[in-house]
């Protein structure tokens, strides 16, 4: 069902937790859909120095958690909004096709926590 | 790697003396029963003996039993066809919330074409009512369906006081017996039951054989038209190894059932008590008293966690067992049996079935015992829901309980 | 006794590399594909290899493939599937008086319940005439169903003719495939066929699994309610074993059809011109051209006998071939077929139809032209009807063709 | 399906074929059902010195024409109109359940046989 890309993110998931200066959060989905996906965020200079996650959901949420935070880091605020749902599912080889509207918010919690950052940060 | 199966609910693999028996049927005596000549002859008597060895496992006569495709055919034919033999009789049926969708989704086309259903409330033990049940019979009523033990709990429903009921009422008593049949005693004189269900890889038959009991006299419309086969009930050449597995399966319960079922339900209790020890913050769902439980069957919630992600990494440890999560059912919600019982959305959602089979050992058990607290420690870590400071939002408005009277 | 199997339309052995393929999957690949752990993977990737399979013989697309449980099931999933869907649209069926009785009883069932059928007469040849079809077109007509080839005397329709009328109308066609899959070719793109349904067993796959191709966008409503599997199309756990089996059995018909039936046609020319030959008044049924029937089909009355007494006879030679003799049916009057081709009553007991397979022989043949003369000559002489001064009363008011437009 | 004495009377039927100087002659059943019973018998002091059969028929139709031949000769007429279908089928060990309606009438041809010799010798 799941790719080994995302098997392996699953199962050793990167960029697990919280940070706890972090400058920007985000947090998408809910809980009756079965999704809460939590992203932290640390910016300086424009650049995302450090990203963490936390989240709650099925194998694909979590290994687009994963996915995610290894891909924005050391992005560019600029640069890591470009980043969709699906570049990141991409990166993991695909997802089943179940698993791509509900799943697949990754990218969404990180814009989400870009947008916090920026709010905090005028 | 060792492989941990803890999904007998799901299906279980064909017992060997089943194949054995089963295996002649394909090559050397591959004929049509239907035929008068010897390809034919040489295959018919062993459908009937295989009629006969369902019919003493549930107590009936051998011309009571319609063998079919598998337990869904089963509940569509018992309910689709006294919907429209009784039509002239009464529009409304009575089931419960908690009944496997091919009770449920069967109702509620009916309900698409003028049928009334009443879906009785479960508590929030998953237990019904027999109050409220009575009191929705009217005089339109024409069937009650009651499954004699749900496939995600284990619960087991008092059918012979439904029995009762329905006798008393004159109303026809319908109940899908796919999980209890082969676990738990079932007679169907006793209950007063007139229609039962049976799925042949539930009891180590294979799957696509199925078997209906249908009490003699019950008039029924044929859910399957065409060929004169099973005396005009249910047309279709007949699977013929299927059918003598099933006969086998069913003689093996009949003589192994209490002995086998009293070792799988010590099994169960070591994982229940085991888990309720080690780990914490969880919920059993189902009723909490064992002996209103399939013997094999143990449903627990993991509070802040996904039932999905729970599954994958038992997965990786060999071990197979099932959930509640809508991620591992295809459909959008979580489980609708998790639901009717009031349960919180974000623990049904955990909720995680262990069915047993006679194939499990101590060990097995031990193996789950050991890797199972870590796993949920590893995911309750990452979830953004434990240790949170506020509460988690865990609201029953999401219950879809239907009902109307 | 060397026993001669000529009945290969009511069933067949299955094959065995169909056995050898299939077995694995009743003990180490046990899993349900729909689960999402190691058993439910190991097995979810055959189901899906063989609906490839499937799709690749009749060339369509695996998605537009629906496992079932039998050709009766596809039947009727497809007319009251779509008398259902379309109920909106219309009410008015047309098929034919010579379907098998899983067309035919659904379509008296669907009379009852308020649609109107067309049974499109047949010749005494057996064959449809285009033009009543489009005559028999209305603004109600919401289906056109007409076997793709018959099952007692091979007749093969023009399926693509009538799938340019049904298009030419915006009408939905189904075919009942059963019969002309993997003896000729079908193809459902080129046939403009909406719908078609084929039976395992009739190709060498196991009995109790059947598939039906659902062209894309098809309107249906389901059979058999309940879970999701199949794309919601058909409820009940999938018969992994028997699916995989017809996949391979799909697969091999496929590769060695035309070399197979090639072989088979040569035995059933040699066994229809010894029969003329060595047996008088007799009468073929089907159309005479041979090259519109099935290759592997020969149906021929024996005047002035009764078809099980010659059944049973042959049994008594190792022979085993069928009849439309209302004594071998179930039903009270001989084959509907018979009737609809207006076929004497006495001729129409004794209609016989020997369906060859690749497993007959040469010598198979030689030892039945050996056989069957002097048991037909031994029936005669015992006939009160053979030699009787007056004429036989075979009279045509029994045909039983039943046409309302 | 059918019993061996089935099988027996229907493989090595007795007393086929006709009586040249018959003095009585019965037939029962008709084409469309598939069976067409006749029997000839020769009687004389109202014993059944001979008695013959044609059948058109399935097994059942063939087994017991033959059966009713057997028990009939060398019986009184009023002997002979005894016999029943049903005991016929019992001499033969019994009949499927879909054969005992249609196809189980030789004793009904005997009978017949027995009242055309009756009006022919008033
Ligand atoms: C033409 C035709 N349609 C349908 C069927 C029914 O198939 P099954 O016996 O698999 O239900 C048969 C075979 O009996 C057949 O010959
Ligand atoms: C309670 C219950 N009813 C019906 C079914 C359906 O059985 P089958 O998969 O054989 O159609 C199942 C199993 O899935 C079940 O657990």
């Amino acid at each position: 069902m799941y790719t080994d890309k995302v098997m392996d993110h699953f199962s050793n998931p990167r960029n697990v937790g919280e940070i706890e200066n972090a400058n920007g959060v985000g947090e998408v989905g809910n809980a009756s859909c079965g999704d809460i996906m939590k992203i932290y965020l640390r910016v300086e200079d424009n650049v995302i120095q450090d990203v963490k996650f936390k989240t709650f959901g099925c194998g694909a949420a979590i290994a687009t958690s994963s996915m995610v935070t290894e891909m924005a880091i050391g992005k560019t605020i600029d640069e890591a909004l470009v980043l969709t749902n699906q570049t990141v599912a991409e990166a993991l080889d695909g997802l089943p096709p179940a698993k791509m509207h509900c799943s697949n918010l990754a990218a969404d919690a990180l814009h989400e926590a870009i947008k916090n950052y920026k709010e905090q940060n005028v | 790697m060792k492989k941990i199966y803890l999904d007998n609910n799901a299906t279980m693999p064909v017992k060997p003396e089943v194949l054995e028996a089963l295996l002649p049927f394909y090559r050397e005596q591959f004929g049509n029963p239907s035929s008068v000549h010897w390809a034919g002859r040489m295959v018919s008597g062993a459908v009937e003996k295989a009629r006969e060895q369902v019919a003493a496992l549930i107590n009936c006569s051998p011309a009571e039993i319609v063998f079919l495709s598998c337990g869904s055919e089963g509940d569509n034919f018992a309910i689709k066809g006294t919907a429209d033999a009784l039509k002239d009789r009464g529009n409304h049926i009575i089931t419960t919330s908690v009944e496997h969708p091919a009770v449920l989704e069967t109702c509620e086309f009916l309900e698409r074409n003028g049928y009334d259903v009443t879906y009785l409330k479960v508590d929030k033990d998953g237990m019904l009512n027999l109050a409220d049940l009575e009191a929705a019979i009217t005089d339109k009523t024409i069937l009650i369906s009651v499954m004699w033990a749900n496939n995600e709990t284990g619960n087991i429903y008092p059918i012979e006081e439904i029995g009762q009921i329905a006798k008393k009422h004159k109303i026809r008593f319908h109940t899908d017996a796919v999980q209890a049949v082969g676990k738990i005693p079932v007679d169907v004189q006793k209950a007063n039951v007139d229609l039962a269900v049976i799925s042949g890889h539930k009891i180590g038959a294979p799957k696509g054989v199925g078997a209906i009991y249908i009490r003699r006299g019950t008039r029924l419309t044929r859910l399957m038209h065409g060929g004169h086969q099973e005396r005009n009930r249910r047309a279709g050449t007949h699977n013929v190894a299927g059918i003598v597995g099933m006969g086998v399966a069913c003689e093996l319960a009949r003589q192994n059932r209490e002995k086998d079922y009293a070792y799988v339900r010590k099994l169960r209790d070591k994982l229940e008590s085991g888990i309720k020890k080690l780990v914490p913050e969880i919920k059993l769902n189902g009723h909490p008293n064992p002996d209103l439980r399939l013997p094999n069957t143990l449903n627990i919630s993991f509070a802040y966690i996904e039932g999905e992600a729970l599954l994958l990494h038992f997965d990786l440890k060999g071990i197979a067992a099932s959930s509640g999560s809508a991620c591992t059912s295809g459909s959008l919600e979580p489980s609708h049996v998790m639901g009717a019982m009031c349960v919180e959305v974000i623990l049904a959602h955990s909720s995680t079935r262990f069915s047993l089979g006679t194939d499990n050992t101590e060990e097995d058990i031990d193996f789950v015992l050991q890797e199972l607290p870590p796993i949920v420690e590893r995911l309750r870590e990452m979830s953004p829901l434990y240790n949170r400071g506020e509460p988690t939002p865990l609201s029953c408005d999401e219950c879809r309980i239907i009902r109307r009277i």
